[in-house]
């Protein structure tokens, strides 16, 4: 590419910015853990980590993360544990902010990593929730980071493994006794949707540079709300991308495809 | 006792199985791969998420059911073997009763405790209720119904061969499962005399009288990570991924890495094992 | 006292007995301490004890314990742990025999460690369950140890802590859901009382030395059954009595008023 | 921070406090005679057994509710503060919600877990049933109704300044507690270094998240046991017991122990500590 950054870069660098300072975050598998660890080393310096293996960091690792239950995330780690203690945080209530990875989100938030098609004979079988629908259901608020195409982004999942705000009806969540608060944000390869206070449908908050809203909408399988002032993504900034080559030095995460 | 003594003895066919329980560490591969080569059949597992090791099993027909919240390859993405026996029956269809990361954890510890079941919020306004019949809405909860492993197989750092077992790292659900299982078969990197381990109770990770069997298996957990041994082999991961995309290539990579080895010391030798050994403690 | 072994001896001895060879026994509080350990140095060499603290051991402690938490039945553990995980195997129906202490026990073996009287403004407030009703409810077989008194072995006791075969019916653990199997001897310090197969009244099986039938039944709250051929307790063994005075080497359980 | 800092700032009047959770060790005591010179009321107390503690804040009048499994005094029986409480209602009546051990730990749990409660098998049978709200039947299991303490009390070994702490021996219901309850008081015999904590993540006890103070407290355990540390004082609980026979006797054993003693060094230098000393790791 042209640019001096690539898409997963620039996810991972507006995906560290949802973190806020003395956040306690679910880190999720692959780009999120690059997020954390650029935020703990620009402006969340006091935020701390869950990994639903079982563990609690501050300082991310100083070593590259193939998975969150590598060694280099082990050593240092404020608590070591079961999942299931991990699970009572966020059961709590107490876990800010969740990183979910999606296969396919709809307009209302929701995410499928589960099944396209009939569950009986699925065309795709997706791995599954993990400790998304978890994220989904019991963080106070939540992202989710994707390539932004029309097969990804649907007008409506064919099965909800992860929760968004559901049939996007006001009051969905809590009328289902869903604990937290639902997702905040969208990111994606193309720019960064985001929801209305108090949840909904997603709409457009800003466009990635390079990259243009009538991309977008053709890119999104629904007829996408626009904000009002529908801005430009801010590009990483040197720093960011000097924290995010510093953790993924062979580019494992951020230039390769996966 | 050896892997294949253990395997042969205490994983019957139609067993439902515990494994995986570390999530990402302290898989056991040598004794899914004993299994393999047994020829093992109608197997239920159960984990959380498995890394690869679920996907090898599937592939080589010796699963029935999977009991799981996740299925595939951590950094590589999905597992080709579950698609192919999910998506067209091959080598044979598989039944899968979804869970979360969380509803499994609950699951083993009712089963530990003999509760019929834990009700929990999470889960709550997830399709996957509908797709597991141990997941029940129940008024505004839900009931998650034990699970109870016939077997758990748990690779750890150090044991003795009674049973007595030192982990450490994350331990995901390995307490619980082997609380809840009927029966334990422990993998070690290293076996040791009962006194270093019994100086601290606390470390030992179930208690003894579930342990049926130790098999001492360096390198056994290959290639995911041993805290204090040795980091994740990312690209045998990526070779497995690779391979597997196509029936025939899973066949192929299967003859190499589990019907043509004998024993895991010769699996071993075909890996750089030094270039794996980590410095975190 | 004339004779060469205490009442509280000879309820060590008679307790330890019932533990077999290889049971994974349910230690309680003070004598069944000292049951164990005599049992472990005797007939049952390969016996397990489980302590509600959170303990399992193979060999008895070396020095004397007060409690069960004391740091020497700590040294030399082959698991230290949450009280709830010890719990579990019982829950499993994995723990062969418990012992429970109790302060009033009625014919049908039920114990009452918590209200004497009414419980709204009770004559005397016992401590209560502690893990009693845990052990009389899940382990497979369990016996009691206590002071011989008409007040203590009552027809029906007033408040049922633990239980053992409720209003005596036929099949009444069963039917009310109890996983084990009951209580199979309550120890006194003037004979040992046992039930009938399947459960049921207790009835008199042994008499202590020096003591006699009638002086039992006096002593009895109820109109106490016997055996057909009620016997004389053995008396401790030479081995027994040494073991006891090694772990319990001031007497603080044994020949001391508690 | 000091203890009286500690329990100024984080235990006020009303709230629902969990100490004792390791049961016969590691008991808070200094924090709970502290409780007594702040003249802290209506408190509701939580705990498995309580081996003496609970019994003095009973006879101080600190007391509104118990939900435990037993009170007394474990080497002597009877805990006679308790029972004049209950019987009398001297020095104020106080409400019981009867647990067994295992019960109780398993509303601790449903509490970290935010679940309404939890089913078991155990309580069937028993008329403990009928003695608490929090305890119901369901078909033909008891539900355990969850049990969330303001604040759980905890005495380890070891601890930092952030309160990352060790503690080893039996750990009855610690673990629960701390991450039930919504904050956690930490006292330790030895503050150290993060360093030397964090080189074992696996034995850090509790989250530090959930930690709001932690008091550097050596022998604020006595006379319970401490593992590595300090062997139980029986003679000590003996005197307790014998003196607390009556309520004149509780007042002034409260009055010397308690009440005149302006902090725990003090209490301390009245001790014979050395002889205390344990060999036992």
């Amino acid at each position: 590419m042209a640019e001096a950054y690539t898409d997963q870069e620039l996810m991972v660098a507006v995906g560290s910015r949802e973190i806020r300072d003395g956040d306690l975050v679910f880190v999720g598998m692959r780009l999120p853990i690059l997020a954390y660890a650029v935020a703990r080393n620009a402006h969340a310096p006091s935020a701390r980590g869950l990994f639903e293996v079982g563990l609690m960091r501050d300082q991310p690792a100083a070593g590259f993360l193939g998975t969150m239950g590598d060694p280099p995330n082990v050593t240092g780690a404020l608590w070591a544990t079961r999942m299931s203690n991990v699970m009572a945080l966020m059961a709590q209530g107490l876990v800010d902010l969740g990183f979910i990875g999606g296969a396919e989100v709809d307009r209302f938030g929701n995410l499928n990593t589960s099944y396209v098609g009939d569950p009986a004979r699925p065309a795709v079988k997706l791995p599954g929730s993990g400790g998304g629908a978890d994220i989904a259901i019991l963080s106070r608020r939540w992202v989710t980071l994707m390539t932004h195409e029309r097969r990804r982004l649907v007008k409506k999942v064919s099965f909800i493994t992860s929760p968004g705000f559901g049939d996007g009806s006001p009051g969905w969540r809590k009328r289902n006794g869903l604990l937290g608060g639902g997702p905040v944000a969208i990111i994606t390869t193309l720019g960064v949707l985001r929801f209305p206070e108090g949840g909904g449908e997603a709409f457009l908050a800003s466009v990635h540079r390079g990259h243009t809203v009538e991309e977008v909408r053709a890119s999104t399988g629904w007829d996408l709300k626009l904000a009002d002032d529908v801005s430009e993504t801010s590009a990483p900034t040197d720093a960011e991308l000097a924290a995010i080559r510093r953790f993924d030095p062979e580019g494992f995460w951020t230039r390769t495809e996966r | 006792m050896s892997m294949a003594d253990a395997i042969a003895r205490f994983v019957p066919d139609g067993a439902t199985v515990a494994m995986g329980t570390a999530l990402e560490p302290l898989i056991p591969f040598a004794a899914a791969h004993e299994l393999i080569r047994q020829g093992r059949r109608e197997l239920e597992l159960v984990g959380p998420i498995s890394d690869a090791l679920f996907d090898q099993l599937i592939g080589a027909g010796c699963v029935r059911r999977v009991t799981a919240a996740w299925v595939g390859n951590v950094s590589e993405g999905l597992g080709h073997c579950y698609r192919r026996a999910c998506e067209q029956g091959v080598p044979r269809s598989i039944e899968v009763h979804d869970h979360t990361n969380f509803s499994i954890a609950l699951a083993l510890w009712a089963a530990a405790w003999n509760a019929p079941y834990i009700p929990t919020r999470t889960l709550l306004g997830s399709d996957i209720l509908g797709r597991n019949p141990g997941l029940e809405m129940e008024g505004d909860v839900v009931r998650v119904r034990a699970v109870r492993p016939d077997v758990a197989i748990v690779h750890v750092q150090r044991a003795d061969e009674l049973g007595r077992a030192h982990a450490w790292g994350p331990l995901g659900v390995s307490e619980e499962a082997g609380l809840a299982a009927e029966r334990v078969i422990v993998m070690c990197e290293d076996l040791v005399d009962a006194s270093s381990l019994l100086r601290h109770p606390n470390r030992i990770l179930f208690p003894e009288t579930k342990v049926v069997a130790v098999v001492h298996e360096p390198g056994g957990a290959h290639p995911s990570p041993v805290q204090g041994y040795f980091n994740r082999d990312h690209a045998f991961y990526h070779d497995y991924a690779a391979a597997s995309r196509t029936r025939e290539g899973f066949e192929a990579w299967l003859k190499r890495w589990v019907l043509d080895v004998p024993d895991r010391a010769t699996y071993l030798s075909r890996i750089d094992v030094q270039a794996l050994r980590t410095n975190d403690g």
